[in-house]
């Protein structure tokens, strides 16, 4: 959330090294602007994300997260985003389950050449989550435990 | 083969203008055993100029029959005859499916009318691409009674159904009319290259000259290529083609009499249903000298044109 | 010397650590033996009272089960704790949050109104809900507060050292309580238990695999052989650490994950979740999603026994609104 | 090392006014004191410069640094340069990390620099939090055999062969057709210099066919490759040519015998006739012919060996099988080159309809002195001299409905066309451009040539060839229709015969090939180097590199330059004698591994391998190329992939997240 209240979701990306990483390369020496929300992570390969890596992005703050890669059969190591594929679908149900909407953990795939569908997929998956809210998930932890109020009204 | 039933949406051109069009639909689905249920209380398509004045209106409008049909039969296609109708449906369909904030402003207008559509119930097809698809040349085959021996046919697709997302299997040379045409005994023309090009539409009211130029020139290359007759699957074509035959050969100072028929006419023929049950005889350019060229045998093959010794390979085609 | 103090407690749990503990059979005797036992409510008449009165540190060993769902489970923790030298998480429910934690997946309000309203074997005309104050004659009753986030018992108070199990093998329980005795203890903040996984002690011949549908256990007979997760039955031994023989696995029954994660995991689910989806025989997301439809209820699967313990801890909060149809799915397992 | 020995140095990168310009890098080195084990933090002008480089060292030294830290541009721009700075202050290179706050940060946000700023920090927050979780790795080194293979012998294998064995190195040089030679062997003249394909190829190929160091094994595919560089296993699949090479003469009285004349598609492509049992051009090396055993009215009928009866030497077998050969090579060059586009995927062009249309290369073979018509310019008819020709340019390429790349050759080899038209015919010659490239040396000069010789140049991309006239002068011919964009106005321009000049498509199988051989196809289908610029004949696989138009369109010049260039790496890796692999790699903790063999079937090299007998799973470091995908799919986390680690990753995101406030989970409002 930025000072003026207005909602500038945070983003964290897993983009691979060979694909999608050098298009977010291509974008940046092609100067095509898009919101400061991703902070980018990069993997060798999208065959390297351990669905913990989303877990661990979301339970600390994460409004969103972008995995990018290889489009199919253009993996640096041939076949390594078809596996991100299938790890992806069972993570979008098992996170649907959490009640976590689909537009917030996306997979998309970008050349090494296209620098303007990196920049495109970011600007909208911003507008996406922005209209969605923050998600800010430790505010689903209630803290129910009395003898932490006990404790906190007896510095009071 | 189990009886078929398609949604139907005659338009007005094969009510009014081509008649004929509209009886030999009916005549050939009879013969098919497939069943037409037409689409009660249908309205205009707004042919193709009201999108240009008014998108709004102007889906709405053709809306209007997509959800009436889809109240009615939605379970099955919906068929077109008309090259024009066929777009406007489909394109109504396509515009609400691929941007649903139109697919709104085109539900609230329906909404006035107790009306609702949800794009993609109805599936929109031409009735060339229905026959050929679902029924299939060979099945065709199987059904004619009456092979047209001796008659050499150009198929004639028009723009609006070959354009922008071509039904058939290709935007600029499609061959499924030619294969059908074959199926019914008819030779067809190879060399007529003018299978999709544009009839003049409605270029006729705004610029005559034009648009007799262009009729003429499909007349023409049909002539260069020897056919009997052109054959079209839709109403605007034939009837520039027909209509104002008369007036390209005054302007270019020739004399064809190139007969413009519907495909349904020339199934018909072909299943033995007799002209009469078929139309004809409601057009301007007489049909009568190309269906008197129908033989009963089939015409001795042409003895395959010997290439000259020194001649080079045509390209191969590929399988 | 006097004997080690040991107290057992058990908080949210269906009381299967405490036959556990009796599972031992004649070797209960040598616990007798070697402790002397201060608490255990479920076996010997104590009050809280008595616990309280203690010193803080009096206790040298707290065996304590079940999950954190109430302020009743909160008090006795935080009580206990003060008052033990160590603290072990024992079994699931205290370690991972287990079965009380797959509430997790739903709302306090969600579960009272299925529970007291909506089930089908709810027989409440008057439509009666436990009131959490009640005045009676006596004076007011009033029951513990239940928490809408079950919390494993080291979310509530540090844990010294966990036990796996659902609950533990008689044999986990018997190396741990042989270290206590001896005092030769892993480092705080330890498992006790070797750090293998099912697989390796189950038998089943393992090949190269890819799964191309599931089956529910009811749909196919497996082959006695062969790795059971290549005939496409859940199996959660592949994620899960070992210490239990790999009991079910070896009578035909997939391992549903009770022993929890390896050493440094830091999400069980994630981690049966990337073995499983890295063998499915599928390239297309539409492949992948026809084999997926085979798979019922995936979230409840994977978080079976360490819901509260994931990362996420919980489904995001419905506030009371009506559940989605997939994560009705979710509900309806419970 | 215990956590708090650890001492992390970080370096903010100005890059002039790249960063600087939007990223406050003063605030975001100042502000990266917070960050856990920092001890400096210094903002640089130029990182990458010899002081920015030189403060490094010296700060590791001054300030006893073990880890480094940078941000400022790509890893892919200057990883190496400052891993070879940490190396040379002592430490292990690979105890840095880089965080890219140029085209991830200011670049991208040049509107907000706040958040920018913002994103810098998160991204620099990352790399401190990672580098504290790294390790020292030490490449691994490799042995190198000397012996090459080379796929496909058109002009750019033929030339990195000859390189090859040059330097006393052997080479095995395989090519699908019966012969070696490729495009260039079809071609009549090349441009600019109108030099005769032919008499500068023939020699090229003869030299390659005799070269003591070099085995050709012709009408041949590679099937498979397994291995890494230095040691490769390659299995060839020499097809069955049904004639005994060392019996053989090559006197050509089978082929005069044989009865069956078949359109040849390749060589001739498909504008003249072979045999059954042919060879494909009196030029051929090896000079034996081969049997196509699709065509031979023998393997139809049972019957005719004409062949067989006349052949003097007895070199015909009719039963000959497929022979598989397995090679150890420590170096691999594909050279597969392209093939053409296919003009009846755009129907309006009329290929195939209209006999007077031709593509490119039946035009080459049609004024090839060698070719169908002996060097005449003559239509389909094979006697009637054209009066007018239409050449068309970029048939399927600079189309995004078929290929949106420029097929760099077409402009040249048109004002070729133009040129052979011109001096054979009277005719008018029409070129139909969008775009004149005529960008290496020699070829400007050579089009103000064909301008000068009359040739006509009309802007505007071709909408139809077609043979409906509208006016008497178009009667018989076919009209090229267009609108010429330099007048604004259509043109229909009747003339005799069309000229497509059709793109230069990756290979169809490209993408097969390119996964046997461990390379990747770019969107376009070309293979794809290791960089665009400063690496374009090495590939991502260690040891394969890739030359001539399997890369890309290109000419003859660059063709042969990549041949060159592909031996040179090559020769130089072999120099080396071994060679030091990334330390990039999955290794199995087989204590913990359960051999549940989950992983077994992720690794596209077939890099893992189970030891049955410890039933645990285990990688051969030399085969792993590092893409961690084993790593995520172990679902006991016993895989771990070096530099990639699952402690440095989880690092990395807790680092990016620093400063968005999680940690105080809020009181819940509707407690009872």
């Amino acid at each position: 959330m930025s000072e003026n209240g207005t909602f500038k979701p945070v983003i964290v990306g897993f983009l691979c090294n060979w694909c999608s990483y050098r298009a977010a390369d291509l974008a940046g020496t092609s100067r095509m602007g898009y919101p400061a929300t991703l902070r980018d992570i990069r993997i060798m390969c999208t065959g390297r994300l351990d669905p913990t890596f989303v877990l661990r992005a979301l339970e600390k703050g994460a409004d969103g997260v972008l995995i990018m890669g290889c489009h199919p059969g253009q993996c640096h190591y041939q076949e390594g985003n078809y596996k991100a594929i299938r790890r992806f679908a069972l993570l979008k149900r098992t996170l649907r389950q959490f009640g976590i909407e689909e537009e917030r953990v996306q997979l998309h795939w970008a050349s090494a050449a296209e620098g303007v569908e990196f920049a495109k997929t970011v600007a909208k998956m911003t507008e996406e989550i922005t209209a969605l809210g923050p998600l800010e998930w430790s505010r689903n932890w209630p803290n129910e435990d009395p003898h932490i109020y006990a404790e906190e009204a007896a510095h009071e | 083969m189990t009886k078929k039933t398609y949604a139907y949406y005659p338009g007005c051109s094969l009510q009014h203008g081509n008649h004929a069009y509209g009886v030999s639909t009916e005549a050939v689905a009879r013969q098919l055993d497939i069943e037409l249920v037409e689409i009660d209380d249908w309205n205009c398509c707004g042919a193709t100029e009201y999108m240009s004045i008014n998108r709004l209106p102007a889906y709405a409008l053709i809306a209007r029959n997509l959800a009436r049909a889809a109240n009615e039969n939605g379970e099955h296609d919906l068929v077109v005859p008309c090259s024009a109708c066929f777009l406007n449906l489909h394109k109504t369909d396509k515009q609400m499916k691929e941007f649903p904030e139109w697919s709104e402003k085109i539900n609230r207008s329906l909404a006035a009318g107790n009306l609702q559509y949800e794009p993609g119930t109805i599936k929109v097809r031409h009735w060339l691409e229905a026959i050929t698809t679902d029924f299939g040349s060979d099945n065709l085959k199987t059904r004619v009674k009456r092979p047209l021996y001796g008659l050499k046919l150009a198929p004639y697709y028009g723009c609006l159904v070959a354009r922008p997302d071509s039904v058939f299997d290709s935007t600029e040379q499609p061959t499924v009319m030619d294969d059908m045409l074959a199926a019914l005994g008819a030779e067809v023309t190879t060399d007529f290259s003018l299978k999709t090009f544009c009839c003049g539409g409605h270029m006729t009211q705004i610029s005559e000259e034009t648009a007799l130029g262009m009729i003429h020139q499909i007349i023409h290359n049909a002539v260069q290529a020897g056919a009997d007759a052109i054959v079209t699957l839709c109403p605007m074509c034939q009837l520039n083609l027909d209509v104002y035959q008369g007036y390209a050969n005054n302007l270019f100072e020739t004399d064809y009499e190139m007969p413009i028929m519907f495909f349904t006419q020339v199934i018909g023929l072909a299943m033995g249903l007799s002209p009469k049950e078929l139309g004809v005889g409601q057009e301007f350019v007489s049909m009568q000298p190309a269906i008197k060229k129908i033989q009963d045998v089939p015409p001795p093959k042409p003895k395959s044109e010997r290439r000259p010794k020194q001649a080079l390979p045509m390209p191969v085609m590929p399988e | 010397m006097s004997k080690p103090k040991l107290a057992l407690y058990w908080a949210s749990s269906c009381g299967g650590c405490e036959i556990a503990v009796l599972g031992l059979h004649e070797k209960i005797l040598d616990v007798a033996e070697a402790f002397d036992i201060v608490f255990w409510p479920c076996v010997m008449d104590f009050k809280y009272e008595d616990v309280e009165a203690m010193e803080d540190g009096e206790i040298d060993v707290c065996l304590f089960n079940g999950a954190i769902r109430n302020d009743e489970n909160a008090h006795l923790a935080h009580l206990l704790r003060r008052k033990s030298k160590v603290m072990v998480a024992f079994g699931s429910c205290a370690f991972g949050g287990s079965m009380p934690g797959l509430a997790n997946f739903n709302d306090r309000e969600q579960m009272f109104n299925y529970i007291y309203h909506d089930s089908p074997s709810t027989d409440n005309p008057d439509g009666i809900v436990p009131q959490q104050r009640t005045d009676m004659p006596e004076g007011e009753l009033v029951l513990p507060n239940f928490w809408n986030t079950v919390k494993t018992l080291a979310q509530v108070v540090p844990v010294d050292y966990y036990l796996p199990g659902c609950p533990p093998e008689a044999s986990s329980i018997e190396t741990a309580v042989t270290a206590i005795v001896s005092g030769e203890l892993p480092p705080p903040g330890s498992v006790i238990g070797p750090d293998i996984t099912v697989c390796d002690e189950c038998p089943r011949e393992k090949h190269e695999k890819k799964i191309s549908r599931f089956y529910r256990p009811q749909e196919i007979i497996p082959d006695p052989d062969t790795c059971l997760l290549e005939q496409g039955l859940f199996c959660a031994g592949i994620a899960t650490r070992s210490g239990c023989g790999a009991r079910c696995p070896q009578v035909g029954v997939g391992c549903r994950g009770c022993y929890g994660p390896n050493e440094g995991v830091y999400d069980h689910g994630a981690k049966i979740m990337t073995g499983i989806a890295s063998v499915l025989d599928a390239d297309t997301p539409e492949e992948v999603e026809a084999i997926l439809d085979t798979l019922p209820d995936p979230a409840g699967y994977f978080y079976r026994f360490h819901m509260p313990d994931s990362l996420l801890r919980r489904t995001a909060r419905t506030n009371g609104k009506k559940l989605l149809a997939s994560e009705q799915v979710a509900a309806s397992e419970l | 090392m215990s956590e708090n020995e650890k001492r992390v140095g970080v370096y903010v990168c100005h890059c002039g006014h790249n960063i600087a310009g939007t990223v406050d890098v003063e605030h975001v080195a100042e502000w990266a004191y917070n960050l856990p084990n920092v001890i400096i933090s210094r903002d640089n002008k130029f990182m990458c410069a010899s002081t920015g480089q030189e403060q490094i060292e010296e700060d590791v030294k001054e300030f006893n640094l073990t880890h480094v830290v940078v941000a400022s541009c790509s890893p892919h721009m200057h990883e190496k340069t400052f891993r070879n700075a940490v190396e040379r202050s002592g430490l292990n290179p690979y105890l840095f990390e880089m965080a890219n706050i140029r085209e991830h940060a200011s670049w991208v946000h040049p509107d907000d620099q706040d958040g920018a700023t913002s994103k810098a920090k998160a991204l620099v927050s990352a790399a401190v939090h990672r580098v504290l979780h790294h390790e020292e790795l030490t490449p691994m080194q490799v042995e190198i055999r000397p012996e090459v293979l080379i796929v496909g012998g058109g002009v750019a294998g033929i030339q990195a062969a000859l390189e090859v064995a040059e330097a006393g190195h052997h080479v095995y040089l395989v090519e699908r057709e019966p012969s070696i030679g490729g495009h260039m062997a079809q071609l009549d003249k090349t441009f600019p210099t109108l030099d005769c394909s032919a008499c500068i190829l023939t020699p090229k190929m003869f030299d390659a066919g005799s070269h003591p160091n070099i085995t050709l094994l012709t009408y041949a595919e590679v099937e498979q490759v397994d291995g890494y560089v230095g040691n490769f296993t390659v299995r060839v699949r020499k097809k069955a040519k049904m004639v005994h090479e060392d019996l053989c003469t090559g006197c050509g009285t089978c082929w005069e015998k044989c009865p069956k004349k078949v359109i040849d598609t390749v060589f001739e492509s498909g504008l003249g006739y072979r045999k059954a049992i042919y060879r494909p051009f009196p030029q051929a090396v090896p000079k034996y012919p081969v049997i196509d055993v699709e065509t031979c009215i023998y393997y139809d009928t049972g019957k005719c060996r004409a062949c067989e009866k006349f052949c003097p030497t007895d070199a015909i077998d009719f039963e000959m099988q497929d022979e598989i050969v397995n090679l150890e090579v420590g170096n691999i060059i594909v050279a597969t080159g392209y093939d053409l586009f296919d003009p009846r995927r755009i129907p309006q062009y009329g290929y195939g309809r209209h006999e007077n249309v031709f593509t490119s290369m039946e035009f080459e073979r049609l004024v090839n002195a060698a070719g169908p018509s002996d060097g005449r310019v003559v239509l389909r008819d094979g006697e009637t001299t054209p009066q007018s020709v239409a050449i068309i340019h970029c048939v399927g390429s600079r189309d995004k409905n078929y290929n949106g790349h420029c097929s760099a050759i077409c402009c040249m080899y048109s004002l070729k066309f133009a040129h052979l038209v011109k001096e054979r015919t009277e005719a008018e010659v029409y070129n139909f451009y969008i775009d004149m490239r005529t960008i290496a040396k020699g070829y400007e000069e050579f089009y103000d040539r064909v301008l000068e010789e009359g040739a006509h140049f009309i802007r505007g991309k071709v909408s139809e060839i077609t043979d409906a006239t509208h006016a008497s002068e178009e009667e018989g011919k076919l009209v090229v229709v267009a609108e010429d964009t330099l007048i604004g106005k259509q043109r229909r321009v009747p003339v005799d015969m069309v000229i497509l000049a059709v793109a230069m498509e990756p290979r169809a199988d490209a993408e097969e090939v390119a996964h046997r051989f461990g390379i990747g196809c770019g969107d376009t289908g070309f293979f794809t180097e290791r960089h665009p610029k400063l690496d374009p004949v090495a590939t991502v696989t260690e040891g394969v590199y890739i030359a001539g138009a399997c890369q890309g369109p290109k000419d003859i010049p660059d063709a042969v330059a990549q041949g060159s260039a592909a031996a040179a790496r090559v020769l130089s890796v072999i120099s080396q004698r071994e060679v030091a692999l990334e330390p990039v790699r999955a290794t199995i903790d087989e204590e913990h591994c359960s051999g549940c063999r989950i992983c077994n079937t992720m690794c596209p090299y077939h890099a893992i391998d189970f030891i049955e007998a410890d039933s645990v799973s285990r990688v051969n470091p030399a085969l792993c190329k590092g893409c961690g995908t084993c790593v995520a799919a172990c679902p006991s986390q016993v895989i771990s992939g070096a530099h990639f680690t699952f402690d440095q990753l989880i690092a990395e995101i807790d680092g990016i997240m620093v400063d968005v406030n999680i940690d105080e989970p809020l009181v819940a409002a509707e407690m009872v």
